[in-house]
């Protein structure tokens, strides 16, 4: 990226891609003493062309890659490539699988939103006990994973079709004693963290984002619920088993950081809801529907799938041309589409130093998943 | 004139703006797709945006149909009120890949246009600050995601 | 004949005689002497110390640099172990035996055997020399707090108080020497925090500090420590204790008030560019302005090193009474650092300005109207 | 020189420095990539790198390992390069995860390259993200090469 010009009375930080709290991307930012005059976002860091190698899978192996894109909420991003398959070839799913995968991307959402109100506490300053304790309580949902498919993070569970296996013995009954032991857990941070008065000193009121706002720069998901728009695509497009389940959408209207932690963390009761709902109601039946290894598609057809990750809205859209690989894959990704409201919000309010990696780490980015 | 259905969306569309795009299309609830004349893509969008309430911009991106000699770059679009997602596509030919930019009507289309650019070397006039976004400053290597990219990526 | 046999035999008999019934009693009596001898022995001993090498054990042992050493390795120890608990972890423990006692000492002889870097744009002079600086300007300050009525190393004659003010009124300096000579933007804004915070933290220290100095009626910290005797002045200058308190943790940049080199924003701040053992350094000068500060708020507020008498000894007791103030203030600034963010630079500077300040005035005028009520 | 060395009390400052740095390591706060969560969990509580020691840092300059942590995209890589020769003797790179090893699941992509091509390394650690207990392992061995081959005689520095 070339740098544009620089202004003689500020001056030019460049933050990251070694930093602290930057993460894998490089922000730029023109400080005026404390106050941040412009914002400038340097993203690819990470980019490895995964729409391009896409192409050079089949649709199954396609899988792999595309998990790669949010570790932390795997589980969503690969329905949202098996939804667009499932559509673009044609394939049919039982009710069992559609419910386990909700299941499992209800625990992922948990797992990614634990991540993102770690690092924003984080952020806040060093306070590193509520972000450890984040890191104790996902490996309650780790060793669920675990149990289910094998791996950890990145377990390749849905397939074109259904879901590789079906639930274990007993368990229904561990989630529903992980949900009983994260509602415990989540009573203290919310102790630790809304109702501490250092905390909201640093997180109310800072980098608001109006309503109108929200919907002009494409913002998605907690960042756009936190601003009082009640876009949740669970709700619009019910996908998977979300149509028959019963949850709410959260929204806050204040539009600031706090808003938007509030928002994740009312998304994770709505979730735990949803994953004791799950394991109450889960109806009998196969799990998959058989399909070939090597699907073949039919030529000039096109899918969109659109699914709402812990980020917001992903959306896959598929092209094929007949043969046993996508002709292109398009992945919406949210993290972009945040990443720019981000760069704006220097221009829509006063924004200090200090108050950056609050408002970076509030609209959760994943990088990877903003470079693709 | 909020459109009720997706039906009366593209016919309405296609009624009252029938100097500005070649089709429009419904492809399954909610998902619209108008295909828009290349010069007049700007006076289409803003009477979608204004008209239609599609302040929504959600994404871009571009496929490369190298059979046909063409690209075509789409935008998504999105009605916070009724929840459509509207695809507005845009043909240019691959020899001449050049359309006006569209971040004047939304402008979070910024990152989504330098993507398009590096990617599929759409120019797009106009717009603010075309430069690299995902690929190093000093790229040489050509268009990644065209099917004639001969780069690594291809499999022998 | 009373030969020689015979006279060997007697004394034989009166040997084991005497061994069978009177050596009991006394190697008793003299194992229950014991207890007053070895305090008695001890005292001769400590007197030939204290006449011969009162000054040198000052310097190496209390509140010399034995003492600084230790603290901040202590410190550091603790630090890191109190916090891995407070995240559910159990912090360094293979680093000596199942404790990780040694971890300190392991990070700082590597700090030392590591190479460092000074940047090419950098103030040579000023960038290596500003680390060694560092913990020195401290380390003089803590030479004139009191561990006894007649155990302070440095005799300021009389006006301790102020000499400790101007010594450690200086150590902002350095931070911002550090700073600039680093010549890199993160450093530059760092050392700006740390002057901004200096400023408005020391302010309302200095007068609070007088406003203690003013009660007891001298600017010697004995005499302010003796003038404790019947109360501790934590009592009558509460809102001074409290306004210390924070002040305290402000100048020592401690979290809430660690600005200067919060490590999400700035990297580190001013130390950003400092490696190997310069890195150490500011480490260690981080801890002994702690300690020079905390010392200074025992020393004016929770009565200095006075405490009833434990050992007998008066510098015993005294030593530890002061010993044991520091780690209770110690424990307490730590445990603040696991629960509490960081506070911004406008924040800090505005609960500097707004509140310490006009209160540390208040607390002054409150302290003029109850010496001049005490004097009328 | 060489026979100076050989004196016992090199052998005891040998001891001495190579246990120090064993214990020691620094790694630096920098991500590349995927397998950052996993590094995460590491760090937290059920297996807690710190009890070897191991602190990550904020600054390159104080630090002695370079954790490459998930895949390194081309515009990363310079950066990858640039910190290694930022950093102080004695200095160690671990390779975290398929990725930076070999370019893992990316491997025909265009954007990504291989460590090997960038910095030395000295421990590689696979897995795509590895295992915490295969983190702990990596950094275990490294702990076991900096005591076989860092001292004072072995001519790193």
């Amino acid at each position: 990226m070339s740098e544009p010009e620089i202004k003689p009375e500020v001056m030019r930080i460049s933050w990251g891609p070694q930093h602290p709290m930057s993460g894998q991307t490089r922000i730029l930012i023109d400080v005026d003493g404390e106050v941040v005059r412009r914002i400038i976002a340097d993203i690819g860091f990470t980019h490895r062309g995964i729409e391009k190698i896409l192409e050079n899978r089949t649709f199954i192996q396609g899988i792999v890659p595309i998990e790669r894109m949010v570790m932390a909420d795997t589980a969503n991003i690969a329905l949202g490539y098996v939804q667009a398959v499932e559509e673009a070839l044609g394939i049919e799913v039982p009710e069992r699988a559609k419910w386990i995968r909700s299941l499992i991307c209800e625990m992922g959402r948990i797992n990614s939103h634990l991540y993102a109100f770690g690092l924003q506490v984080e952020c806040t300053g060093y306070f590193p006990a509520v972000f450890l304790w984040t890191t104790v309580d996902r490996e309650v949902l780790l060793d669920l994973f675990e149990k289910l498919t094998g791996a950890r993070w990145s377990y390749s569970f849905f397939i074109p079709g259904g879901v590789r296996a079906d639930l274990p013995e007993g368990f229904r009954d561990e989630v529903r004693r992980a949900v009983r032991y994260l509602r415990r857990r989540f009573q203290d941070y919310w102790d630790a963290m809304v109702e501490n008065p250092l905390f909201e000193m640093r997180n109310r009121g800072v980098g608001v984002l109006s309503r109108e706002d929200a919907i002009r720069l494409g913002a998605t998901g907690p960042v756009l619920r936190g601003s009082g728009v009640d876009m949740d695509v669970r709700k619009d497009e019910p996908y998977a088993a979300y149509g028959d389940l019963d949850f709410k959408v959260i929204t806050e209207k204040e539009g600031d950081c706090l808003a938007r932690l509030k928002v994740r963390f009312h998304e994770i009761e709505q979730s735990l809801n949803i994953m004791e709902q799950i394991a109450d109601e889960i109806p009998g039946g196969p799990v998959r529907t058989k399909v070939p290894l090597f699907p073949r598609s039919k030529p000039g057809v096109e899918a969109l799938s659109r699914v709402e990750t812990a980020r917001g809205e992903l959306g896959v859209h598929i092209f094929t041309d007949g043969g046993l690989k996508p002709y292109r894959v398009k992945i919406n990704s949210p993290t972009l589409r945040n990443m720019y409201v981000f760069e704006r919000l220097a221009e829509l309010g006063r924004v200090l130093v200090a108050d950056l990696p609050v408002i970076l780490y509030s609209i959760d980015p994943w990088y990877l998943d903003c470079d693709r | 004139m909020q459109a009720r259905s997706e039906e009366e969306l593209v016919e309405e569309l296609k009624r009252e703006h029938s100097e500005l795009l070649h089709d429009a299309i419904v492809h399954r609830s909610k998902r619209v797709s108008v295909i828009a004349k290349r010069e007049r893509v700007l006076e289409l969008a803003r009477i979608l945006r204004d008209q239609y309430g599609f302040t929504q911009p959600v994404s871009a991106g571009a496929v490369d149909y190298i059979k046909e000699g063409r690209m075509q770059m789409i935008y998504y679009l999105m009605n916070p009120k009724t929840r459509f997602m509207l695809m507005l596509r845009v043909d240019l030919p691959r020899d001449d890949p050049r359309m006006p930019s569209i971040t004047e009507i939304w402008d979070a289309m910024n990152f989504h246009e330098r993507e398009a650019w590096e990617m599929f070397g759409i120019n797009f006039e106009g717009h603010p600050n075309l430069t690299h976004l995902l690929l190093p400053p000093d790229w040489r290597g050509g268009y990644p995601l065209r099917k004639d990219f001969r780069g690594e990526g291809i499999r022998p | 004949m009373m030969d020689v046999v015979t006279l060997i035999w007697l004394y034989i008999l009166g040997l084991v005689r005497w061994l069978l019934h009177e050596a009991p009693a006394q190697v008793i009596n003299f194992i229950m002497s014991l207890p007053t001898l070895i305090p008695e022995l001890l005292k001769w001993l400590w007197d030939f110390i204290w006449f011969n090498f009162k000054p040198l054990l000052q310097i190496i042992v209390i509140p010399g640099l034995a003492f600084i050493l230790l603290f901040a390795m202590i410190a550091v120890w603790f630090e890191r172990k109190f916090l891995a608990r407070a995240m559910l972890r159990i912090g360094p423990y293979y680093c000596g035996k199942r404790s990780g006692w040694l971890q300190v000492i392991a990070d700082f002889l590597k700090l030392f055997f590591k190479e460092f870097v000074v940047p090419d744009d950098a103030e040579k002079a000023l960038f290596l020399a500003a680390p060694v600086l560092l913990p020195t300007i401290p380390a003089l300050a803590i030479t004139l707090i009191p561990f006894d009525s007649n155990w302070v190393l440095f005799d300021a004659g009389g006006l301790s108080l102020p000499v400790f003010l101007a010594i450690a009124g200086l150590s902002p300096v350095i931070p911002i020497f550090a700073g600039w000579a680093a010549n890199n933007k993160y450093t530059i804004i760092g050392s700006f925090r740390t002057a901004y915070l200096y400023v408005s933290g020391e302010i309302p220290l200095v007068i609070c500090a007088a406003a203690s100095a003013l009660l007891a009626g001298s600017l010697d910290l004995v005499d302010i420590v003796e003038a404790q005797r019947p109360i501790w002045f934590a009592i009558p200058q509460f809102i001074g204790f409290l306004i210390f308190f924070i002040g305290l943790i402000l100048e020592a940049e401690r979290t809430p008030f660690d600005v200067p080199t919060a490590e999400t924003e700035l990297v580190i701040g001013w130390r950003t560019e400092f490696s190997g053992i310069l890195f150490g350094f500011t480490m260690m000068a981080e801890y002994v302005s702690f300690l020079g500060w905390t010392l200074l708020f025992i020393v004016l507020y929770l009565g200095g090193y006075l405490g009833p008498s434990l050992f007998g000894v008066p510098l015993y007791d005294h030593i530890f009474w002061m010993l044991l103030k520091l780690a209770v203030i110690v424990v307490i600034i730590v445990l603040i650092r696991t629960v509490y963010p960081r506070l911004r630079l406008d924040q800090t500077l505005r609960l500097g300005w707004n509140y310490l300040m006009p209160l540390s005035i208040l607390n002054l005028l409150m302290t003029l109207i109850l010496k001049w009520g005490l004097m009328v | 020189m060489a026979e100076r060395l050989t004196a016992p009390i090199y052998g005891v400052v040998d001891y001495l420095l190579t246990w120090a740095r064993k214990f020691s390591i620094w790694p630096v706060h920098f991500v590349t990539g995927c397998c950052s969560p996993e590094f995460m969990q590491v760090s937290g509580s059920r297996f807690d790198m710190e009890r070897l020691g191991v602190l990550p840092f904020a600054s390159v300059r104080q630090c002695d390992c370079l954790m490459v942590v998930g895949v390194i995209s081309r515009k990363m890589g310079e950066r990858v390069k640039y910190l290694y020769e930022q950093m102080g003797e004695p200095k160690f790179v671990v390779s975290v995860g398929a990725c930076p090893t070999g370019r893992g699941p990316f491997y025909d992509s265009y954007a990504t390259v291989a460590i090997d091509d960038l910095v030395p390394v000295d421990v590689y650690i696979p897995g795509c993200p590895p295992r915490p207990e295969a983190i702990i392992h990596g950094l275990m061995l490294l702990q076991e090469k900096i005591r076989r081959e860092c001292g004072f005689r072995a001519g790193k520095e």
